[in-house]
C-alpha cells in the first residue's frame, strides 16, 4: 500500500495536467476504459490495446482515495489485459500446458474482443447516466409521508423476496446470538473494513498529526484503548508518516517508551 | 388577491405551505411552519386561510385544524367513498412494508409461531404488523401454545399460498435455492476463490 | 385566478378522484379508479386532466403519472423547502452507487436476466449490487431460467418505476436511442459525494 501511495505521490508531481482519479467514481474496469476512450478521444474502431493498457495502468497508479478491494479488482482486469497482449505478441507460449488454463479463463482474445466488450457495455453505461438524471428529476417531488415505517413497499407475491428476507433475518439472528450484544453497525463494520483502507490510514495520519503537533507523545499513549482494527490502522499510519519523514520516532532508553514527535 | 404583485408573492408562500401540509402525516402548527420558512406566524395564518378558501371552493380536499395544527384531509362528504376505496386498493394491490414482509417470512418459515417468538427473531415489536397481516388475510390465529400465559399461535393462510404461488408450505425456497444472488459476505472468501478454480463468473475478483 | 369561480368549479367525480389520489400511498391507474367508481376509464382520464390543469395553475402540488398510475406529489420547484421542512421525506430517496445504477440499467433493458448475463456485460461480479438493489425493492427474482443450473432471473419492480418517475418500462428510451447520450458533467456528482456513506459497507460493487 505504501508503495502505491509513493507512486501516486510521484505521479501527481510528474503529471502536470494531473487530474485526480478516484476509482470509486467508476463502476468497474469497463466504465473506466470507456472514460479513457472518451476523454482521449480515441476512436473505438482503432483501439490500440497497448496504448490503452498503458493509460489504464497509469490511471490506476495515480488513483486516489481507493480501497484495496477496488484496486485489486481493477488491477486484476489490467493484468488480464496485459497477459492478453503478451500472448498475442508471443503466440508460441500458447502451447505451454499451464498457460492454457489461464487462456481459457480469459474473456477476450485481442483488440477486436475488447472493442466488442466495450461496444456491448457502453449503451448500458449511457442508460445508467440517463437513469441517474431521471431519478434526480423525480426526487424533486415528494409524496405524502406514510405514518409508519412502510417505505419501501414490497409487492406481495414475490416469493423469492419473502424467502431472502427470511434467510437474511436468520443470519442476523444467528450473528446476534454469537456476539451477544448485537448492534446493526457492527455487522457491516467488520466485514468490509477487515482490511484497513488507505483512506482510513490517511485519516488516522491526520488525527495523529494533530495530537503530536502539540507535544511529543509516547507510543503507548497513541496505541492505548483502541480496538484491534484501530490498532492496525494506527501502526500503518505511523509507519507511513515515518517513511514520509513527517514524524520522528525515538527511544531514549532500552525498553523505555517510544516517543513520537512531529517533524 | 386584489393586487397582482402581492398575489404572486403570497402565491409562493401558499404553495410552500400547501406542500408542507401535504407531505406531513401529522398536523403542523403555524408557528412550526413559520419558523421553517422564516416568516411570521401571522403570515402563515393568512396563507392557510387563503388555501382553505381555495380548497373550500372546489376541491375534494380540505384543511382541518386539529390539536393545534393544520392538516390536509379529504372532504368529510367523501368519507364513505374514500374509506371503501382505500380498503379496496390495499386489498387488490397489496404491498407490504419491509417490516410486514419480514414478519410474514418469520411466520411462514416457523409456523405455528407466537408473537414473542417473532419478536425474538426480529428484535422489534410486531403487534401492529401482525394485525396488518391478519387484516390482509395472509396470517391467521391457529390456536394457543401450551406454555406460560398460553400465547396465541400464528399461521399463514391459504390466501398466502395462493398469492405466493405455493403448492404447500413445504415449497418455500431453501437457502440453497437463493445462493445465486446472495452476496458472499466474507471478503476473504472471494479472495481465496480466485486462487482456486474459478467457477461461474467469479474470476473477476 | 381573476376569472370567475365557475372556471374552477369541479364536479363530484373530480373531487372523488382527487381525494382518492390523496389517500393512496401508491400510484393508482385510471382503470382502478374507474372500476371502483363504476364509470368509464375515459371519464377518469378527463377528470384527472381537469385536476392537473387546476393544480398546474396555482398550487404547490402536482399529479404525476408513474408506474401506470396517477400519484399526487409536491411541485419540483419546492424540493428544497420540503426537504428542509421534513427529514422524513428523505426516506423517499434511494441513494444508488454508480455500479448499482449500471446494474439496474442492465436489468431494466434485459429483463428477465440472470446474474451471469449481467456480469458478462459489466465484466465484474455483481452479487453484492444485485443484493443491494433487491434490498431497496428495485429488483426482484422472477423465477429461474430453463438452462444449465437453472439460474435465478431478475426483473425490475413497480417501485423501480416509481423511484425513476417512469410511466412504464417502455418509457425508457431504447439503448439505440441512448447511443449518443452523454451525461451532463455533474450527473454522477452527487453519487461521488455520497460514495462513502452508502448503506452497504462495500459500496463499490
Amino acid at each position: 500500500m505504501t508503495e502505491l501511495q509513493g507512486l501516486s505521490h510521484k505521479n501527481e508531481k510528474a503529471d502536470r495536467n494531473g487530474f485526480e482519479v478516484q476509482l470509486g467514481a467508476f463502476s468497474g474496469p469497463l466504465d473506466l476504459l470507456c472514460h479513457l476512450v472518451e476523454s482521449r478521444e480515441m476512436n473505438p474502431a482503432e483501439l490500440n490495446l497497448t496504448e490503452l493498457v498503458s493509460q489504464y495502468v497509469r490511471f490506476l497508479v495515480s488513483s486516489k482515495r481507493t480501497t484495496l478491494n477496488e484496486m485489486a479488482e481493477f488491477f486484476s482486469f489490467a493484468s488480464r489485459l496485459l497477459l492478453r497482449k503478451v500472448h498475442s505478441l508471443f503466440p508460441a507460449q500458447r502451447d505451454t500446458a499451464d498457460q492454457q488454463d489461464l487462456l481459457d479463463e480469459d474473456i477476450f482474445t485481442d483488440e477486436e474482443e475488447l472493442r466488442r466488450m466495450l461496444e456491448v457495455f457502453r449503451p448500458y453505461r449511457n442508460g445508467a447516466a440517463y437513469m441517474a438524471a431521471l431519478q434526480r428529476e423525480r426526487e424533486r417531488s415528494f409524496i405524502r409521508i406514510a405514518d409508519d415505517e412502510s417505505i419501501p413497499f414490497y409487492d406481495l407475491g414475490d416469493l423469492y423476496g419473502l424467502a431472502s428476507l427470511w434467510w437474511q433475518l436468520l443470519d442476523r439472528y444467528n450473528e446476534k446470538r454469537k456476539i451477544g450484544d448485537y448492534c446493526e453497525e457492527s455487522l457491516w463494520d467488520d466485514i468490509p473494513d477487515a482490511i484497513p483502507e488507505e483512506r482510513q490510514v490517511e485519516e488516522r495520519m491526520e488525527e495523529l498529526l494533530r495530537s503530536i503537533r502539540k507535544k511529543e507523545l509516547g507510543l503507548s499513549d497513541l496505541l492505548g484503548e483502541k480496538n484491534k482494527k484501530m490498532l492496525i490502522v494506527t501502526l500503518l499510519a505511523l509507519l507511513e508518516m515515518s517513511r514520509l519523514g513527517m514524524v520522528r520516532i525515538t527511544q531514549s532508553e532500552t525498553l523505555g517508551d517510544v516517543l513520537v514527535a512531529a517533524v | 388577491m386584489q393586487q397582482s404583485d402581492e398575489n404572486n408573492r403570497i402565491g409562493l408562500l401558499e404553495k410552500q405551505v400547501e406542500a408542507m401540509l401535504f407531505v406531513s402525516p401529522q398536523p403542523v402548527s403555524s408557528q412550526e411552519i413559520a419558523s421553517y420558512l422564516g416568516v411570521s406566524a401571522a403570515r402563515i395564518e393568512n396563507a392557510v386561510k387563503t388555501l382553505r378558501d381555495i380548497y373550500a371552493k372546489s376541491h375534494g380536499l380540505t384543511i382541518l385544524f386539529v390539536s393545534g395544527g393544520w392538516q390536509m384531509a379529504t372532504l368529510p362528504d367523501l368519507a364513505d367513498t374514500i374509506e371503501a376505496f382505500s380498503n379496496a386498493v390495499s386489498m387488490q394491490r397489496v404491498r407490504l412494508s419491509k417490516a410486514a414482509l419480514e414478519t410474514l417470512s418469520v411466520i411462514a418459515y416457523n409456523q405455528p409461531v407466537t408473537r414473542s417468538e417473532i419478536e425474538d427473531i426480529r428484535s422489534v415489536r410486531c403487534d401492529r404488523v401482525v394485525d396488518t397481516l391478519m387484516k390482509h388475510g395472509l396470517v391467521r390465529i391457529s390456536g394457543r401454545k401450551k406454555s406460560v400465559g398460553s400465547p396465541l399461535l400464528f399461521r399463514t393462510t391459504d390466501r398466502f399460498l395462493e398469492i405466493f404461488g405455493l403448492a404447500g408450505i413445504n415449497s418455500l425456497p431453501s437457502l440453497d435455492e437463493l445462493k445465486d444472488y446472495r452476496a458472499e459476505d466474507d471478503a476473504f472468501d472471494s479472495l481465496e476463490r480466485t486462487h482456486g478454480s474459478a467457477d461461474e463468473g467469479d474470476n473477476y475478483e
